[in-house]
């Protein structure tokens, strides 16, 4: 048992083997027969043709010996088959999800990716099924390839051997994008995998200035996506000019490095215009160290997250970029590019209506595309109702990023 | 030529093989049909239940009669009673008719209701009873358009009768409308049960 | 090539109307079953039942029961061929996991 | 022409009083019928090629070359289709089996010859909407000729009106098989028995009964995709719990029996012709004939082969993989029958029984990867690849397209009673041969190698195999420009021949060439067997 099953593929393909070298050997038979009659019983040569209607004997032969052969190619066949149908107990799980014209993986402790890791030396087991219409997820390498279906679970398993990398392909046809339905398997050390499967997706993408503005507060009043809360967003606030009422007087500042220290450890010195005076100084309880990672963090030093970074991260994870280039051309969605606020056609209820890309209506079309098609495109995006709000948050942080 | 349309079994023969090909075009859906009631057993009883015994009943009786009609028509022409055997195909086609307010009837009732493809309250149904009724529509639909077909042939037959082209010695073609007829009964008697009464 | 001549059968009205009685009742006898609960049997009875009248509209009504044995094998392999299709592809639906 | 004086030929005297093009159009006669339809289905075949030949340009390197993605998937849409069921389905039976058969059988027209022309009718019917779904509603379909479910449904594009001609042309090859079965039934000469019927006769017998138990089936598919396309009412549909997957058991149940429709008539040309040239009876004539029997039998046991990677239970994996090992047994019965028959004969080697060769070499490839294909552990890495498409071509084009050249070059002949050069047959035949598995075989490597099929951009690791076979698609096009040509100046200029150039022992030897509108223009001798060569030889 052990043994067949990390066997599947030799399996599989002894009987490649086996078939291909049957055929190759009955094929050149028959046509080396066939010429040497053609040569030997030309009319030339054999200008009395023989009187035969026939050989009981031979065709009971020719009828006998091709059922044990094929006989022999099923059972092959079979035995390859079955290799790659029994999954060990011991696989390791992970949850496939297909759709136009992307490909989903989830991990057992829920993060998701689109391509698929997994560690060395492991039988892995994939339960899938599909959102949208047929798809096939095809790697060459370990043969298999099973249909994903909508509506339906369907599975397939693969022993992960060495650190690597394999192509996957979509082997069912299902759409224009069908072609570029790619993905790779990547078999990484157990180690590896570990510390990528265990890595906290938002954590591990946030940099340490971020956390630290969560620690001590300061996200609860400002945001980083440009939105006004209670005080002045900080996004992209390093350097940028500040209207300022300081002693009463009005008067326009630079944010630089020491006006960011003053308005933390001493923020009621001077104002920001249109705000009040509600920041609670920090200056006993940030340590040095810490203001300046936060004064790094927003200044976009090296750490800090590009604005849009995980918006981005969520459009290939969940497939937008299959449908949505981020650079102008169209694939079968609008670009992304410039997409905030852009004015748009749509169809509502059969109705042509004119309408801006506002975030609402972003996120009307991110949960429910069939509300209004834009003009000139199919009804062919799926309903993405799952997403939570804060990944859509991000997704449209990052369309921001894309003017 | 005029000898190859005289050839009676091969007549017979080439409309039987026509009635194959209904069998199995039918055969497809009865295809569906039997993997979906495996599936789906408890919603296709609730589905069921939602149908109108009566007016299958009445419309099963009343394709019975018309083949009945049909096959005596093909007795008289036989015999050489004309008169009588147009009498009976037409009273065929009347029955046809029957049938057809019958079943329009029926369906304009469910369409009131609500069911019909695709509608909302459909929809919202259980799965195996929206694909009951769907495969209901569609069956007893297609059914209803050979019911048309034939009532169509035997008005053809009636005319043809009428000008003497079937007459006691060249009646084949009465025949084999006559089969066409009984075909689409057949199936009926089928689709009875399976969607009126299940199951 | 043309046997015109060949003999005819004709129905008799008498056979006609016994047939049609047959199938009224029988309608009548399915009716009056699917109003008794018996579980999986039902579908057996049922098709059982519209099996046997079928039988009897192929057999009278289109003239089965006088026509040459060839016809009668074509006819079984037609409806041989019908039921390979739905059996055969029950060994995809009864044996698929997760039912 | 010997009978200068007194019988004209089918061409001359079209039995009614229509002349010019409306006695072809509304001729009950079956070789005009047979002619019409070659013409066509030439036609859409030179549409076909030139659209394959699109497709390997595109595919001579990664990346976009000559089309847009969306382009290429409605190129090799229709494609499949027009191959499939406009060129290949009807090709044989409804060119040649119309032509040739009643004459084999001694017979005047076929059963129904009205049924005849209605058939054709609803061909060009078909053929036409299929054209028309290309430039009416929001583009050409895009669906792969398989239509499968829930894509076909929910494409926009202009499926609805393909299905309904798959439809048609369904309907219209219904009717050839219903006339043919019916001929053979009723109308053979007295004398032509059951065992002394020609093999190609035998043929169309068992593609007959395929077409009248099989395409009703595809009818009733291709209509619930119209169906689900305008009504929703979701049979196949996951969302309102109908089984996509039920869709391809359908679509199989008909397309696997129809590649038998495709390939017994090209069997039945190439058992015919092989006994003339070798001058020697066939071998085992009966186990021949069965054996098209069989396989038209147990070729629809086997339809789920198509779906071992669909998600269908292993069990019909087991049993599907099984007995489609069964089917290739007559197969291979009748590869060894064939080339038993050469054993001891007197060989010459004319163009006819070159392309019968060739038949029986690029099938036996063909046939034999499509043992790779039912083994269910193999199938699973192959399926859906290259190896696939290079597989059917080789059985499709190489089997039934040879054998339809073969058949051309052994009746065109006969119906237009002018020879081609045969020197030119000979080196078309070599072009072909060559450009033929220059253009496939390296589609069999890179299929091994994983390259999906319905692909319009691919991985670099598979762009050798795809420019090799680009590079093929133009060899062979060359030689199917040498073979038109040949046979088109032999149409307008060959030498005229008399009865019996090959020296065939069939009845459509023995009446003149062409032939008279019903066939012969004497009695034809019907006690000969049909293999045999005693006393017959080819007249020079
Ligand atoms: C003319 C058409 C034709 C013919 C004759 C065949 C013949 C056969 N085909 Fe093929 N097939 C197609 C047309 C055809 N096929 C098409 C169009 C598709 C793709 C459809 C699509 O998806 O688009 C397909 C796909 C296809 C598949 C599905 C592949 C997949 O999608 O995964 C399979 C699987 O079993 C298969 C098997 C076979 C077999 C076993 C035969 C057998 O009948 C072959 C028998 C012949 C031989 C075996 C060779 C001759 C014999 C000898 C040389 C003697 C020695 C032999 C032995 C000892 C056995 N075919
Ligand atoms: C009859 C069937 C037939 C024929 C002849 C051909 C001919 C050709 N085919 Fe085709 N092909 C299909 C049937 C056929 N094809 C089908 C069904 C598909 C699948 C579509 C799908 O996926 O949905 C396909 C798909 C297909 C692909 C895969 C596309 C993809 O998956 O992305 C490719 C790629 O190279 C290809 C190439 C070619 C080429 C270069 C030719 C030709 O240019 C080669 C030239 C051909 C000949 C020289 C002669 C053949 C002669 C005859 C058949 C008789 C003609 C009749 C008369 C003359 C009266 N074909
Ligand atoms: C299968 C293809 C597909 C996928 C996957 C897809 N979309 Fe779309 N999207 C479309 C199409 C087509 C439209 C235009 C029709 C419409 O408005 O519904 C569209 C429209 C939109 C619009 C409105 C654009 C405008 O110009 O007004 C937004 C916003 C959008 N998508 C966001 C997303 C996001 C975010 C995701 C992933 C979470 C995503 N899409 C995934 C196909 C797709
Ligand atoms: Cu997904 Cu092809
Ligand atoms: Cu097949």
């Amino acid at each position: 048992m052990e043994n067949s099953v990390i066997d599947a593929v030799s399996k599989v393909d002894t009987a490649f083997q086996f078939i291909f070298g049957v055929s190759f050997v009955i094929l050149f038979l028959i046509t080396a027969v066939t010429i040497y009659f053609l040569f030997r019983y030309s009319s030339k040569r054999n200008p009395e043709p023989a009187d035969i209607d026939g050989n009981l004997t031979a065709e009971i032969i020719w009828t006998v010996v091709p059922i044990i052969i094929v006989g022999a190619m099923f059972w092959y066949g079979w035995t390859g088959f079955k290799a790659l149908r029994e999954a060990p107990a011991d696989s390791y799980n992970v949850k496939v999800t297909a759709r136009m014209w992307s490909w989903k993986f989830e991990y057992p402790n829920g993060k998701t990716s689109d391509k698929l890791y997994v560690p060395v030396e492991t039988p892995v087991k994939l339960d899938m099924t599909s959102v949208d219409v047929i798809h096939s997820f095809y790697v060459p390498a370990f043969r298999i390839k099973m249909d994903t279906v909508p509506g339906m679970q369907t599975y397939t398993w693969f022993m992960s051997g060495e650190p690597a990398e394999y192509d996957i392909q979509c082997a069912e046809y299902c759409g224009v994008r069908h072609s570029y339905m790619l993905s790779k398997v990547i078999v990484v050390t157990k180690d590896e995998f570990d510390k990528w499967l265990n890595g906290d997706q938002q954590a591990q993408a946030e940099p340490e200035g971020k956390a630290l503005l969560a620690k001590y507060g300061c996200a609860d009043c400002h945001s980083m996506d440009g939105s006004v809360l209670v005080g002045p967003s900080l996004k992209d606030i390093y350097n940028r000019d500040t209207v300022i009422i300081e002693n009463g007087a009005e008067k326009t500042v630079k944010a630089d490095e020491a006006y960011l220290k003053e308005a933390i450890y001493d923020p009621s010195t001077q104002i920001v215009k249109g705000y009040d005076d509600m920041m609670p100084p920090f200056k006993d309880e940030m340590p040095k160290a810490d203001l300046e990672k936060i004064i790094g963090y927003l200044k976009g030093g090296e750490k800090a997250e590009k604005p849009g970074e995980r918006g981005a991260k969520i459009a290939d994870n969940e497939g937008c970029t299959g449908c949505h280039s981020t650079d102008g051309s169209i694939i079968v969605g609008p670009s992304f590019k410039g997409l905030l606020d852009r004015p748009v056609t749509a169809l509502h209820n059969g109705k042509k209506v004119e309408l801006t890309a506002n975030i609402q209506y972003i996120i009307s079309s991110i949960k429910n595309p069939g509300e209004y098609i834009v003009e000139g495109y199919d009804e062919s995006m799926p309903p993405y109702d799952s997403l939570s709000d804060k990944d859509i948050q991000a997704l449209i942080e990052y369309f921001g990023t894309l003017r | 030529m005029s000898e190859i349309h005289k050839d009676y079994t091969g007549a017979k023969l080439g409309m039987w093989l026509f009635l194959f090909t209904e069998v199995l075009l039918f055969g497809g859906l009865f295809v569906l049909y039997s993997t979906y009631l495996y599936k789906y057993p408890q919603d296709f009883h609730t589905g069921g239940k939602q149908l109108d015994v009566f007016i299958g009943t009445l419309n099963t009786v009343v394709l019975l009669l018309s083949s009945f009609f049909v096959a005596l028509g093909i007795t008289y022409i036989q015999r050489g009673e004309k008169k009588l055997a147009i009498r009976y195909t037409l009273l065929t086609i009347i029955m046809a008719f029957g049938f057809l307010i019958n079943k329009s009837i029926e369906w304009s009732a469910k369409f009131h209701h609500g069911i019909y493809p695709n509608s909302e309250h459909l929809l919202e149904m259980p799965h195996g009873e929206q694909i009951f009724f769907g495969l209901y529509f569609v069956m007893t639909g297609l059914h209803g358009i050979h019911v048309i077909i034939g009532a169509v042939v035997m008005g053809v037959m009636v005319w043809l009768m009428k000008k003497d082209n079937i007459n006691k010695d060249d009646f084949v073609k009465l025949e084999n409308a006559g089969l066409y007829w009984h075909l689409v009964d057949l199936i009926w008697i089928f689709l009875f049960p399976l969607f009126y009464l299940v199951l | 090539m043309s046997e015109h001549h060949q003999e005819h059968h004709i129905l008799s009205i008498k056979t006609a109307g016994t047939v049609l009685g047959l199938l009224l009742a029988l309608t009548a006898l399915t009716v009056a079953v699917s109003r008794i609960d018996l579980g999986f049997m039902n579908v057996a009875v049922a098709l059982t039942l519209a099996t046997t009248k079928s039988l009897l509209v192929i057999t009278y009504f289109m003239h089965m029961k006088y026509e040459s044995r060839f016809f009668r094998i074509i006819v079984f392999i037609c409806f041989l061929i019908l039921a390979v299709f739905i059996g055969m592809t029950f060994f995809d639906v009864a044996y698929r996991h997760g039912g | 022409m010997e009978n200068t004086n007194a019988v004209k030929s089918f061409y001359e005297d079209s039995g009614s009083s229509r002349t010019g093009i409306m006695s072809w159009l509304f001729t009950t006669d079956h070789k005009r019928i047979g002619l019409m339809y070659m013409y066509v289905l030439l036609a859409m075949f030179v549409v076909g090629v030139c659209l394959g030949l699109a497709i390997r340009l595109e595919l001579i390197a990664p990346g976009k070359t000559i089309m847009e993605a969306q382009t290429y998937n409605a190129v090799f849409t229709l494609h499949g289709v027009i191959m499939i069921f406009i060129v290949v389905i009807p090709s044989i039976p409804a060119a040649f089996g119309n032509m040739i058969l009643p004459i084999q059988l001694g017979a005047e027209d076929v059963s129904f010859p009205r049924l005849n022309l209605l058939s054709w009718w609803l061909y060009i019917t078909g053929t036409v909407m299929a054209l028309f779904s290309l430039f009416t509603g929001q583009g050409a379909p895009d669906t792969g000729w398989t239509f499968y479910v829930p894509f076909s449904e929910f494409t926009t594009t202009n499926v609805s009106v393909a299905v309904i001609a798959v439809f048609i042309l369904g309907f219209s090859s219904i009717l050839t098989g219903i006339n043919f079965i019916t001929t053979i039934h009723r109308l053979r000469a007295p004398g032509i028995t059951w065992t002394k019927m020609p093999l190609f006769a035998w043929s169309l017998y068992a593609t007959g009964w395929i077409q009248v138990l099989a395409t009703p089936v595809l009818g009733i598919t291709v209509l619930l995709i119209f169906v689900e396309r305008v009504l929703g009412v979701g049979l196949f549909d996951p969302n309102k719990g109908g089984d996509p997957i039920l869709y391809q058991h359908l679509f199989w149940i008909y397309s696997h029996p129809a590649v038998y429709i495709m390939i017994l008539p090209a069997m039945g040309v190439v058992s015919d012709i092989i006994p003339v040239f070798a001058r020697k009876n066939i071998f085992g004539y009966k186990t021949i004939a069965v054996s098209s029997l069989m396989i038209a039998f147990a070729g629809s046991l086997v339809w789920a082969h198509h779906m071992f990677t669909s998600g269908m239970s292993d069990t019909a994996v087991l049993i599907f993989s099984l007995l489609t090992f069964v089917v290739a047994i007559p197969s291979a019965i009748k590869v060894f029958n064939w080339t038993a028959t050469l054993y001891k004969g007197s060989i010459t080697l004319e163009p006819p029984l070159l392309y019968s060769l060739g038949f029986i070499f690029l099938f036996s490839v063909g046939g034999l990867t499509g043992l790779i294909l039912g083994s269910a552990g193999t199938d699973i890495h192959v399926h859906d690849t290259y190896f696939v498409v290079s597989h059917f071509h080789y059985v499709i084009f190489g089997g039934t397209g040879f054998g339809l050249f073969a058949a051309m070059h052994y009746w065109l002949p006969k119906m237009y009673g002018r020879m081609y050069n045969k020197k030119v047959a000979k080196i078309a035949f070599a072009v072909l041969f060559v450009g033929f598995n220059l253009l496939y075989m390296p589609l069999f490597v890179i299929g091994l190698q994983g390259m999906p099929r319905r692909y319009y951009d691919y991985l670099p690791q598979y762009q050798t195999g795809h420019m090799i076979s680009t590079f093929g698609s133009w060899i062979l096009a060359l030689g199917l420009i040498i073979m038109f040509v040949n046979l088109y100046k032999g149409y307008t200029k060959g030498p005229k021949i008399g009865r019996n150039p090959w020296g065939g022992s069939t009845l459509e030897w023995q009446t003149m060439s062409p032939p008279p509108l019903l066939n012969f223009d004497r009695e034809p001798d019907t006690s000969r067997r049909p293999y045999d060569f005693k006393g017959v030889t080819p007249d020079e």
